[in-house]
C-alpha cells in the first residue's frame, strides 16, 4: 500500500474498501465464463486485488455477465441482480451482451443487456483474454472512483423504464417490483 | 478493580485483531500452496469494511438476533481464557498476571457452554431466513456440533481429572510448572488436534457452509453487515478454539507474545493440512469424530483414571 | 447380418422401402404408425444406440421429416467391425398442419428429450410421451422456431427491435 | 452409516424444493437442476437446460457453408476443435472433398491437445467441486499452458476456427513441434503429484466410489458414450470403431474401467488424459510433409450437392455426431448435433441422481462430465 491511497482510505474507506474488494457473483451466463476459472486460478490469481467469486447474490458486489444472455438467463440474471445489496457493480464481457455479437439474429437471445439492467461497464471481444478482465476492474477501480459506476443508482432512478423493458420482453413479471412504481408512489402520496 | 476493566476491553480486541487477522493468513497460507501469490494479510479487513457499507436486507428479528447471538457468544468465551501470563499469586486468584479478565468463575464447564452459543446463534437466524439451502447447512452444522462435542468433552474430562481441576488458569499454572499438557495427556492433545478443523469449520470439515453444495449453507441469506459481523464471528471463533488448545496443551504462555507464536504455530499446522483435503460428506465426518478422536480420548481418560487412582 | 435386414424389413413390415448407399448408410422409410414396431424389429436386430432423433421441414412438399439414427454399441471389446460403421436411417414423413406421431420412450429411454425437443421447435405432437413440456425455450411462439416459415431475422427486429434504450 | 443419514435427513423434515443453479457455484455451465429434498436426500431431480439456447441450427441455416465456421465452435465452449472437425467431416462427405496427408495428422494433434486441455478443465471442475482446491488450480494452470501452444498455433486461446474443409488453416510454425513436446512433459511431469493429492488420495476414493453408478446395461440403454460408457468397461470409441482424421495410423489403447460409477469415469479421464499425451508424441514421430489443405471453390459461389450425411467423432465427452441435410443451395438445409452432454445431462443425470446425497449432486453431475452448453444448442 503506497502512502497517498493511506490519505484516501482515510478520507472515504467505504469507496477503496468497495475497490479492493469485489466479490463476483458466481454465475454462468455464457460461453465467456471459460475464461475466468484462468483469471482466479494460479496463473492470474485475481485474489491479489481482492476479486473473489461468492456463491450467493447478498454476499457479492460484482456481476460480471460473461457471454450471450438467452430470455431465460435474463430472467434469472434480474433476480440475481436485485437480490445483490446496493452498492452493486455490473460488468458485460465479451461482444454478445453489448449488441447480440454473433447471435445478432437469434431469436432466444437478447441484443442490449443494457435495456434491461444497468451496465457499469464493458469488457469487448470474443473471448476476452483473462488480461482484458484485469483491464476492466482497473477501470471499474477508476469508475468506483469517481464515483461513475452508479448503476444501481441509475436502476433506482430509471426502475419504471427498466421494468417496462422487461415486461415487454416476459409479460407480466411473477415477482414484485423491487422499487415503488410511479402508480404506487402516486397511491402512496397523501 | 482498573486492570480488570481494562483486562474486561482488552482481551476482546486482541481476539478480533488476532482472529480477523488469522483468517486473513489462513487465505495468504492457501494462496502460496497454491502457487499463487495470495490476497495482502489484511484483506479481511477491507472485505469488513465493504461489507459493512453495503446495505443490509434483514429477514426478521430473529434473523439479526442469531448473528448477534453468535458474535456475543463468542467474544463472551474470550473472557474466560487466559491469553498467557504467569501466575503471581496462587491463593488470590485477582492477584495473577494472567490476562484473563473472569478467571476465578466458571472454567473450562462455562468455556464449553459459550462455545455452543456460535452454532446456535446462526441456526436461529438461519432458520428465520427460510433458505433452503440455511436449513440444510444449519442440520449439518448441528449434526457436526454433536459429532465434535463427544470427543472434546472427553478431552476435556481427560485433562480435568488429571490436573484435577476447572480452572483454566490453574491448568496453565501446573503446565508451566511441571511440563506441557502435550507430554502429560498426549492422546488427549492428538485427539483434539483431530477434532480442531471440525471445530473451526475448515477442511475437511467445511460442510456447513460448502459454497459448491449448499451455497454457503448458513449464510447463504446474509449479506451486508450481518455478513460482516459473522465473518468477525468466524475470527473470533478460530481465536477462541486455538487459544484453548493452547492452554490445554501447549503450556499456554509466559506473555501474550508467546502465547500468540504457539497459536500461530497451532494455526498453519491446521491450515496446512486443510489445503490438501477435500470436503467430507457428514457422515463420513460423524463416523470419523466418533472413531479415532473417541478412541483415543477414551483411552487417555482410562489412563488418567487409573494412574491416578492406584 | 447386416444384408439379411433389409430383407427382412422389407418382408415383415408393408409400406418399408429401404435403400442402401455405399458408405455403410442404410435409410429406412416407413409410415407414421409403423415407426414403434419397425424401431423395436431394428433394435431386436442388433441396432441397439438410437444416436439421435431428428426432424426436418421440407415446406415445399408440406411435410416434416422425423428421422430416427440408429447405430450398434460394440458386443465384446474386440469388436471392431465394419458392422459398427453401420448407419441406419429410420424416416418418416408426416402433414405439416396435423404432425403426430406415437412416442418410442418404451423401446429407446434416451429418445425422451428428443422428441420433447422436437415438439418443442417443430410442434410435432408424440402421442403417449409422459411430459411434453418445453425445454429450452421460455416463452411461446406462434410458429414453432425451427419450422421454415419462422423467420428468425424478422422476429428478432420485431421483438428485441421494439424494446427502447432506457436512458439517453 | 444409514442411521447417519437419516438423523440428517430428519433435520427438516420435511419435502423442500431446492433449486441447484443456474447461479450456484456447484454448477460448471449455466444449466439448473430442480430438486426435491427431504433433509440430505434427493428425491426427484429434474434437468432444466434451456439457458444457453440460442438456436445454433436455426442460425447455421441463414450463413453460408464457409460462414458457419466461426458458428460451430462456440457450440462447446470447452472443447471447440471436435466441433469444427465434425463440421469439417460432413461438409467434406457431402461435397467431396480429400484431405491431405498431413492434414490428417495435424488435425488429430491438434484434437488431442484439445482433449488433453478440455480433460484438464474436467479435473479442475470436478475436484474444485469436492474441495480439492490445490489440484484443481495446478490443472487450470497447466490447461493454460495448452492454450498458448494454441494461441501460437491459431491465434486464438479459446476458439481456433482452425480446422477448415479441405484441411487445416495453416501449417505448424517453425519450431512448434519442439514446444508441444516441451509443454507435454512438463504436464506430465506434474502426473505423480497428481496421483499423489488427488487421484490415490483416500478421501477422493470415499467421496467418489459408488457415486452415480451406472452398469453397462443402464448406460447402453440410456445412450451413454464416451468416459461414462468406457467406465462401465466398454471400450466404445469411435476413434477406433469408425477411425477418421490418423487415428488408425497410429497404436493406441482405449482405456476402460469395470465398476460405472463417479471413481471410474474419473479415472478413465486421467488414463485418457495421459494416453492422448502419449498419442501426440506418436503422431508427431510418423507426420509426414506436404500440403496442408486442398483449395475449396470460392465460398461465395460454394454450391453443395444435395444429400444428406451423419458424421461422427469422439470428442472429450462422447460421440458427437452432425446430421447435415443439402438441398444444393448454399446454405446447409438442416444441421442437427449429437451432442454427447444431451443424454448424460438430461436422461442419465435424472436417474443418476435419484436417492443420492444434496452432497452428491454436483458431484454427479461433473463426473456424467456435463456441458450446458452442448445440451442447449
Amino acid at each position: 500500500m503506497d502512502r497517498n491511497q493511506i490519505t484516501k482510505w482515510l478520507k472515504s474507506p467505504a469507496k477503496m474498501a468497495h475497490k479492493y474488494s469485489l466479490h463476483a457473483v458466481y454465475f454462468c451466463t455464457g460461453c465467456g465464463i471459460i475464461e475466468i476459472p484462468p483469471v482466479i486460478t494460479t496463473r492470474w490469481d485475481a485474489e491479489r486485488f481482492g476479486v473473489l467469486p461468492v456463491a450467493t447474490p447478498r454476499q457479492g458486489n460484482l456481476f460480471m455477465i460473461t457471454g450471450y444472455v438467452s430470455l431465460k438467463t435474463l430472467k434469472a440474471i434480474i433476480r440475481t441482480y436485485e437480490q445483490m445489496p446496493d452498492p452493486k457493480y455490473t460488468v458485460g464481457f465479451g461482444s454478445c451482451p453489448i449488441n447480440g455479437g454473433m447471435y445478432w439474429d437469434s431469436y432466444n437471445t437478447i441484443k442490449h443487456l443494457d435495456r434491461y439492467i444497468p451496465v457499469d461497464g464493458w469488457i469487448a471481444g470474443c473471448m476476452p483474454r483473462p488480461e482484458a478482465v484485469f483491464v476492466g476492474v482497473t477501470h471499474l477501480w477508476t469508475l468506483i472512483d469517481k464515483g461513475k459506476a452508479d448503476g444501481y443508482l441509475r436502476y433506482k432512478r430509471y426502475y419504471a423504464a427498466y421494468r417496462r423493458n422487461q415486461e415487454m420482453l416476459f409479460g407480466e413479471l411473477q415477482w414484485p417490483p423491487l422499487y415503488p412504481t410511479e402508480a404506487e408512489a402516486e397511491e402512496a402520496r397523501p | 478493580m482498573v486492570t480488570r476493566i481494562i483486562q474486561l476491553l482488552l482481551s476482546p480486541l486482541i481476539a478480533l485483531a488476532v482472529g480477523v487477522l488469522f483468517l486473513g493468513l489462513s487465505r495468504k497460507i492457501i494462496a502460496r500452496i497454491h502457487r499463487r501469490y495470495g490476497p495482502p494479510l489484511y484483506q479481511p479487513v477491507i472485505d469488513v469494511i465493504r461489507m459493512m457499507s453495503q446495505r443490509s436486507i434483514s429477514h426478521g428479528s430473529l434473523f439479526e438476533l442469531g448473528v448477534v447471538l453468535a458474535l456475543a457468544g463468542s467474544l463472551v468465551t474470550v473472557l474466560f481464557i487466559p491469553l498467557g501470563g504467569t501466575v503471581i499469586c496462587r491463593q488470590n486468584p485477582l492477584a495473577h498476571g494472567v490476562l484473563c479478565p473472569l478467571s476465578s468463575s466458571g472454567g473450562l464447564l462455562v468455556v464449553m457452554y459459550l462455545m455452543l452459543f456460535g452454532p446456535l446463534g446462526l441456526a436461529l437466524g438461519a432458520g428465520d431466513s427460510a433458505n433452503p439451502n440455511a436449513s440444510i447447512g444449519v442440520s449439518r452444522k448441528l449434526l457436526l456440533a454433536l459429532a465434535y462435542e463427544v470427543p472434546f468433552l472427553l478431552v476435556i474430562l481427560a485433562v480435568m481429572s488429571h490436573y484435577r481441576t476447572i480452572s483454566i488458569t490453574e491448568i496453565v499454572a501446573r503446565q508451566q510448572e511441571s511440563g506441557w499438557g502435550v507430554l502429560s495427556v498426549p492422546l488427549s492433545a492428538v485427539a483434539a488436534f483431530l477434532i480442531l478443523p471440525a471445530m473451526l469449520g475448515i477442511r475437511p470439515f467445511d460442510l456447513v457452509s460448502a459454497p459448491q453444495e449448499i451455497a454457503s449453507g448458513p449464510l447463504a441469506e446474509y449479506g451486508g453487515s450481518y455478513l460482516a459481523l459473522l465473518a468477525v464471528q468466524k475470527g473470533v471463533h478460530l481465536f477462541v478454539v486455538i487459544a484453548l488448545y493452547v492452554d490445554l496443551f501447549l503450556g499456554g504462555g509466559v506473555n501474550l507474545a508467546t502465547f500468540l507464536v504457539k497459536m500461530l504455530v497451532v494455526f498453519v499446522a491446521a491450515e496446512m493440512i486443510a489445503a490438501v483435503l477435500p470436503r467430507i460428506r457428514i457422515e463420513s465426518a460423524v463416523r470419523f469424530c466418533w472413531k479415532w478422536p473417541t478412541a483415543l480420548a477414551l483411552l487417555q481418560m482410562a489412563i488418567t483414571v487409573l494412574s491416578k487412582s492406584v | 447380418m447386416i444384408a439379411s435386414l433389409r430383407t427382412g424389413l422389407e418382408a415383415t413390415f408393408k409400406g418399408v422401402e429401404v435403400t442402401d448407399r455405399e458408405d455403410g448408410m442404410m435409410f429406412v422409410l416407413a409410415p407414421g404408425e409403423s415407426i414403434p414396431a419397425v424401431l423395436r424389429y431394428l433394435r431386436e436386430h442388433g441396432l441397439d444406440h438410437l444416436a439421435l432423433v431428428s426432424c426436418v421441414d421440407w415446406i415445399e412438399e408440406g411435410e416434416l421429416e422425423v428421422v430416427y439414427l440408429l447405430t450398434c454399441y460394440m458386443r465384446n471389446n474386440t469388436d471392431y467391425g465394419p458392422e459398427q460403421r453401420r448407419h441406419v436411417l429410420l424416416r418418416t414423413k408426416l402433414p405439416r398442419e396435423s404432425a403426430e406421431l406415437d412416442s418410442v420412450i418404451g423401446i429407446f429411454e434416451n429418445a425422451e428429450p428428443h422428441e420433447r425437443e422436437i415438439h418443442e421447435l417443430y410442434g410435432v405432437h408424440f402421442e403417449g410421451h409422459p411430459r411434453l413440456i418445453p425445454l429450452f425455450l421460455e416463452r411461446g411462439y406462434e410458429i414453432p422456431p425451427f419450422r421454415k416459415d419462422f423467420d428468425t431475422r424478422q422476429y428478432v427486429e420485431k421483438t428485441f427491435g421494439a424494446i427502447p434504450p432506457v436512458e439517453d | 452409516m444409514a442411521q447417519i443419514s437419516e438423523i440428517a435427513g430428519s433435520g427438516s423434515g420435511r419435502e423442500l424444493e431446492l433449486y441447484f443453479g443456474p447461479q450456484h457455484l456447484g454448477m460448471v455451465g449455466n444449466f439448473s437442476i430442480t430438486l426435491k429434498v427431504e433433509g440430505d436426500r434427493v428425491l426427484k431431480a429434474t434437468a432444466n437446460p434451456g439457458y444457453l439456447h440460442r438456436g445454433f441450427e436455426k442460425l447455421m441455416e441463414y450463413r453460408t457453408w464457409i460462414q458457419n465456421f466461426p458458428m460451430v465452435c462456440r457450440i462447446n465452449v470447452v472443447e471447440p476443435d471436435s466441433m469444427e472437425m465434425v463440421y469439417a467431416m460432413a461438409v467434406e462427405k457431402l461435397a467431396g472433398i480429400e484431405v491431405p496427408e498431413r492434414a490428417q495428422y495435424i488435425r488429430s494433434i491438434c484434437l488431442e491437445l484439445a482433449r488433453v486441455s478440455s480433460h484438464l478443465f474436467g479435473l479442475w471442475a470436478y475436484s474444485n467441486m469436492l474441495g480439492f482446491d490445490t489440484p484443481a488450480q495446478w490443472a487450470m494452470y497447466h490447461r493454460d499452458l495448452v492454450l498458448d501452444l494454441f494461441e501460437e498455433l491459431t491465434g486464438g486461446r479459446v476458439y481456433h476456427i482452425y480446422l477448415w474443409p479441405g484441411g487445416v488453416r495453416r501449417d505448424f510454425p517453425k519450431g512448434f513441434r519442439d514446444r508441444i513436446v516441451h509443454t507435454l512433459h512438463s504436464i506430465g511431469g506434474w502426473v505423480p503429484d497428481y496421483d499423489a493429492t488427488f487421484f490415490n488420495n483416500r478421501l477422493f476414493y470415499e467421496r467418489a466410489r459408488g457415486v452415480g453408478q451406472l452398469s453397462q446395461e443402464q448406460a447402453k440403454a440410456l445412450g451413454a458414450t464416451g468416459p461414462v460408457l468406457r467406465a462401465t468397461g466398454m471400450k466404445f470409441d469411435i476413434r477406433k470403431v469408425e477411425p477418421y482424421a490418423a487415428y488408425d495410423k497410429v497404436d493406441w489403447e482405449v482405456p476402460t474401467r469395470q465398476e460405472g460409477d463417479a471413481y471410474s469415469r474419473i479415472w478413465v479421464v486421467r488414463d485418457e488424459l495421459i494416453e492422448s499425451v502419449h498419442m501426440v508424441f506418436k503422431l508427431l514421430d510418423a507426420m509426414p510433409d506436404g500440403e496442408v489443405y486442398n483449395r475449396i471453390p470460392n465460398p461465395f459461389k460454394w454450391r453443395i450437392p444435395p444429400g444428406e450425411a451423419y458424421v461422427r467423432c469422439e470428442s472429450s465427452r462422447g460421440e458427437l455426431g452432425l446430421y447435415l441435410v443439402s438441398n444444393g443451395g448454399d446454405k446447409p438445409y438442416r444441421v442437427h448435433f449429437r451432442t454427447p452432454s444431451y443424454p448424460h445431462g438430461l436422461t442419465i443425470l435424472e436417474k443418476a441422481l435419484e436417492g443420492a446425497s444434496i452432497a452428491d449432486v454436483g458431484n454427479t453431475m461433473i463426473s456424467l462430465y456435463v456441458v450446458a452448453p452442448e445440451i442447449d444448442r
